[in-house]
């Protein structure tokens, strides 16, 4: 998980086709949902990609506290990204750090349109976002836990947000990046509202060629279709197991 | 103004029917779960569960779950312990596993909730702290245990123990050079911690409900109790004990808690052993 | 105060059937009680145990803030145990410490099953612990102080809460730990409501035989009763002398 | 309880009439102050404004304005780029500029601005990082880029971008000796800071209105769009994407914007350098 | 600037009646005064002396928050005296210092006496100082900035606040110190209602003989109604400008 | 939102009843205590209480008590004086001495009253920071002086400076050998603090209440008062100056008030040593 290469091994290796984790360009890693696991709360999900792991819950809609923050048409979201100190290489100090700041609005304003939050004026809606163990992607897998946990919540929806971060590495293009993926190239992390065709997060570094910007977003796009069906699959499978189970 | 530690955690109700219900079961010597008053819920321990931690181990009590994992550096000893390595326990509070808790460091729940399994590790004498020495009086091994409750069905400072130990059991201690700058890590190069398997402690949590002692309370029961009565032996040794809540306790019934650990901690320590080592 | 012997010393003197400080096995190093002293507050005691010196002010009932911790059918109690920064051997840094954070806590619960509080609802009731000096039992010391301060400022009482910590040590069990005894023995912190036999505070750590546990206990009781008795003499002394000077 | 990230901000709010006001123009093509949809306001920069600093700049966008500035200190390397200098670049939000900012540290907005002008900057490769070098792998220069608004009167985030600039092209770099204590800054002996020009990024920020598309948009126009895009390029690559509010995007939007940008970005870095560099 | 000199230069050149910037012992340094330069606040106002620079913003009156700080009968006055990073040598922290804590508290007393706080019971005025560059002087340049700013904001005042800081260097007194004096020499920073001859700031350190007390007093009498002037002149030219233009 | 020192500290108020009987006293020469305006209570110092510390003192001021310890440490000198000790002042504001003060850090008044201490004591250069010197440039003893109120019955700051004079008068520096590992203090073999005890600073508060000014204030004097003015001498010297609270200061006012002082500082300096030295 932690192998170490140089950067001339990971371009002969791409130039051969593939990608360091022997993954096609287009592959996405092995995904894997759980919904439902945490009893005390209206919603949850465990979605892992690959060695990525992160926990999302859902709890709401509640009273709107502190009150001066309350929106008279609207609920608010409140959205908190954390990590474990013990999801990375380096022991993370619990302390929550800028960067954790940062993804916890971007992740929010992800997942705020497709919220139909007009429905609960003066209420909170919060969602919790823990990366028990972070290998790249955590911030979209943060996103597709989280709008799971939201549906099984039953708050309603206007469709799923469902993201991956699509890199651009050395001419090359490809989907669900991994962790030496993500620091020698171009990241470039994007969520959508699959039905509408319509974009809610996107973010980049790196250098990307102007003319290869229309390529990359179709990428991503083809990554997320495939990751919206998993989605929907783990929903209905959810629902049909709490049915049968009277829970 | 109340103390910042006490107005972080939103206190819970029960409704007066859940209490009466509550109440009835237990004056007739059964629970709500089903359960008979000294009867713990089914211990389940996934070791391994976290890659990047040097060890890691998801604890399940019934359906309470609680994640610790563990991060190893190397640091200067303290000063009075030159030839030991050092842990640390601590427990995040993340509104994750409750409604009660808040985004924030930890409240005062966290905090008594890690320094009690901190006593009940550290009083054993279950890690061997003279083997974690890199550099005697210069270098030792730091263990960072971090826990992060998942579920709080109730019982979280047992489910939290359970989760360090298995942890502890299957942690994986990285080779360390000194170099030039200072020590290296090796993270390739591992060997199991040196652990005292036969000092290990068990620890349990008793509950006061009415004038009855219920074993590993479920979250509506500790809302209900008196008090919460944690204890940890190892060996014929009673190593650790925290009365916990504000209800008052009767000398007798923290003999007969001790005497109630005292017969079960064998089974649960295979259990534990199975469940980790194999 | 702060004299260091070896663990080798330490056996021999206790050998020899004494404690490292001269006091016999179920000797109370000497105790001052003053109550009254802080004038601005409802109740207030100075309690010293041998060196250890405590200072416990009550200030309430007052209204309950903020306002959403408020109980409505009992007063909150909210306990704050503080070490002045030259109270010990190194510097303490004013920052309260996570020991700091669980002892305020486990006095609280020591304290509450005596104090009234349903007779307050949505009411608080403050108490505040500064350790001026540590010399081992600044928790007993804290509780033996607070419940004083509690009775002198008005607050109806079930009982007083007096409280011990006994230590086991090398097979002798003794009362009322000093420092070097604190750290090479076990310590096991007590505190009741003498009245009623009923423990409110019960702490150990260090090893423990579990057949020595009564005998460990009715030890703890004795020390107690000799406490009590030390505390209701001050308590009459202190109503004495401020009916006398009309305070 | 809310994250205190979120509850620091004050919500702010327009009337009726203004919003109405905003969107006929937009509908129409044209702003309320007059400007085209995507065109920018004036941009003036007053670099070298705090003597102390060894960087400064105030850069006005319209009426919106941010100083910058950076003091130079020296420490070791960052461990994986043990030959090169570092800077860290922060946005302070006291409630100067703005009534919805509040006293404290910096807010969710500050965060995110000062991480987004630092990823502009730092992928561009702009600053010869292997230049600010004391000694290698034991001594690096450490660059504390500090930005404040002064008065937000609307995309604060590309102002701050500006006035970064500004401050970098004319940062002057002291001297620094390597003494028995360690390292001595010697602030009279200066050189300026080593900064690949032909890479200089240039960011600007459009936001989505109605169904148009705005450039630099103001603190009115910000309060009614549904989201911010901000955008660097340096030469023919884009090097910082930052979609930014609740709004959707559509890819169209994206791509056109870039292209704006692209044919903007010309005459921006020659009005940069014109201001700075004279 | 950031001139050095030994302390033996820095006497001979007082002895010659000069000072180390060239100034005479009760020379002001230039002075410039800019109103309203920050649109989305009651008022605002930039103040240099010298390379000190501050600027300083009004805000209110508003609503008080928290609500449990409101007075009934007069409006609350809160200052933040706030110094950037790189306002100084070497680069400052930015969190508040205990110095600026202080400095916030006695620039807040040294202004409130000017203020018809009584007009506004229940309501809050704020008042912002940031240092953009220290070089002395920063907490007089302060309150001469915050009062043109509360008198821009249309805040009803008795009268303006004038400040200055006086120095007294080895006998010699000397009007608005500069940085080297204020390392080497006694620093008396005062400020005055100056219509009035009411003292609302006066602090002092450093050594100074007591039977000079009066004759540095009214050294500093004579450059605050300097001062005073050149805040009148700055408000007048704002109003004329102002309604010139139609803002 | 108003600033967090500001809004820590509760405000207290008098009736008009108590308001009333202290104006109609203070309007007649005299004072509710019995005192006349420019009578201080009885000041008693009780040094070496806390045996822990290397120095500790209560001031009591009438019914006014603070406690004030010292600790000392070793440490590197501050780069300005290389060859001198260091000391800092530090008031808690627990809410033992007064229902006006909250949990958590210093709040504003803590701070302020802290430093004008720091200021007097640092002025008239009593202490003598050159004697504080372990190895030149290396390692100086740093005296950290906490000062924690016990009873708020008004002047606090001068109780305070008061503790924190009888503490420095009976410290005891504990001798420091430098060994491998840096500096070891010898806690048993101690000389006394050196100080320079005819520059001893004495400092008194005095407090206009209507037109007239009174010495050493009682907590209500203080809400009824318009400002408070601390000052300090050190032989013929005005070493501190404070001007604390929102009222108007006459000139006159406060030259009468340094010439007050001036006449009793020396019957204050012997019993401040008479109560310490013996």
């Amino acid at each position: 998980m932690s192998l170490k290469i140089s950067e001339e091994e990971f371009k002969k290796i791409l130039e051969s086709g593939k990608r360091v984790d022997g993954r096609a360009f287009t592959e996405l890693r092995p995904i894997n949902i759980r919904l439902g696991i945490v009893e005390r709360a209206e919603g949850s999900c465990l979605f892992e990609m690959g060695h990525t792991k992160v926990l999302c819950v859902v709890r709401g809609p509640t009273e709107c506290v502190p009150a001066y923050i309350a929106d008279p048409e609207r609920a608010v979201l409140d959205v908190a990204y954390r990590m474990c100190t013990f999801s990375t290489e380096e022991r993370k100090s619990p302390t929550p750090s800028r960067r954790e700041v940062e993804l916890s609005k971007v992740i929010r304003e992800a997942l705020e349109p497709s919220i139909l939050l007009e429905e609960f004026p003066r209420m909170m809606i919060k969602v919790y976002c823990l990366v028990l163990q972070a290998d790249a992607g955590t911030r979209t897998a943060s996103i597709n836990a989280a709008s799971l946990a939201l549906a099984q919540a039953g708050i309603p929806l206007r469709d799923l947000v469902t993201s991956v971060a699509v890199g651009y590495c050395y001419g090359n293009i490809v989907v669900d990046v991994c962790s030496i993926e993500d620091e020698l190239c171009a990241d470039i992390p994007i969520a959508m509202l699959p039905a509408y065709r319509k974009i809610t997060l996107l973010q980049s570094d790196h250098r990307l060629p102007i003319d290869r910007l229309s390529e990359i977003l179709s990428t991503a796009i083809k990554a997320i279709d495939q990751i919206y069906e998993l989605q929907k699959k783990a929903l209905k499978e959810y629902y049909l197991s709490s049915t049968k189970t009277g829970d | 103004m109340a103390s910042e530690f006490l107005s972080s955690i939103h206190r819970e109700f029960l409704s007066n029917i859940e209490k009466e219900s509550i109440f009835s079961h237990i004056s007739r010597g059964k629970r709500l779960d089903g359960r008979d008053l000294l009867e713990m819920r089914k211990l389940e321990l996934i070791p391994n569960c976290i890659e990047k931690a040097e060890g890691s181990c998801i604890a399940k009590l019934g359906k309470t779950s609680v994640l610790a994992g563990i991060k190893i550096s190397v640091g200067p000893p303290y000063p009075d312990t030159p030839n030991q390595g050092a842990f640390v326990v601590n427990m995040e509070t993340m509104p994750i596993a409750s409604p009660s808790f808040e985004l924030g460091p930890p409240n005062e729940i966290g905090i008594e909730y890690a320094r009690v399994v901190d006593r009940s590790i550290r009083s054993s004498n279950f890690i061997k702290l003279e083997d974690l020495v890199v550099e005697p009086e210069k270098y030792v091994y730091v263990m960072f245990i971090d826990i992060y409750p998942i579920n709080d069905h109730g019982n979280l400072v047992d489910a939290a123990f359970y989760a360090t130990l298995g942890a502890l059991l299957t942690t994986r201690i990285p080779k360390v050079e000194i170099g030039d700058k200072g020590p290296v890590i090796l993270k390739n190069e591992t060997k199991p911690l040196s652990l005292n398997i036969e000092l290990m402690p068990i620890q349990l949590t008793y509950a006061k409900i009415l004038d009855k002692i219920v074993l590993d309370p479920t979250h509506q029961e500790e809302l209900v109790s008196g008090y919460k009565l944690t204890l940890a032996i190892s060996k014929n040794d009673l190593v650790a004990t925290q009365k916990s809540g504000a209800g008052v306790l009767d000398i007798d019934d923290f003999l007969a808690a001790v005497r109630d650990l005292k017969e079960r901690s064998n089974l649960i320590k295979d259990l534990v052993l199975k469940q980790t080592l194999g």
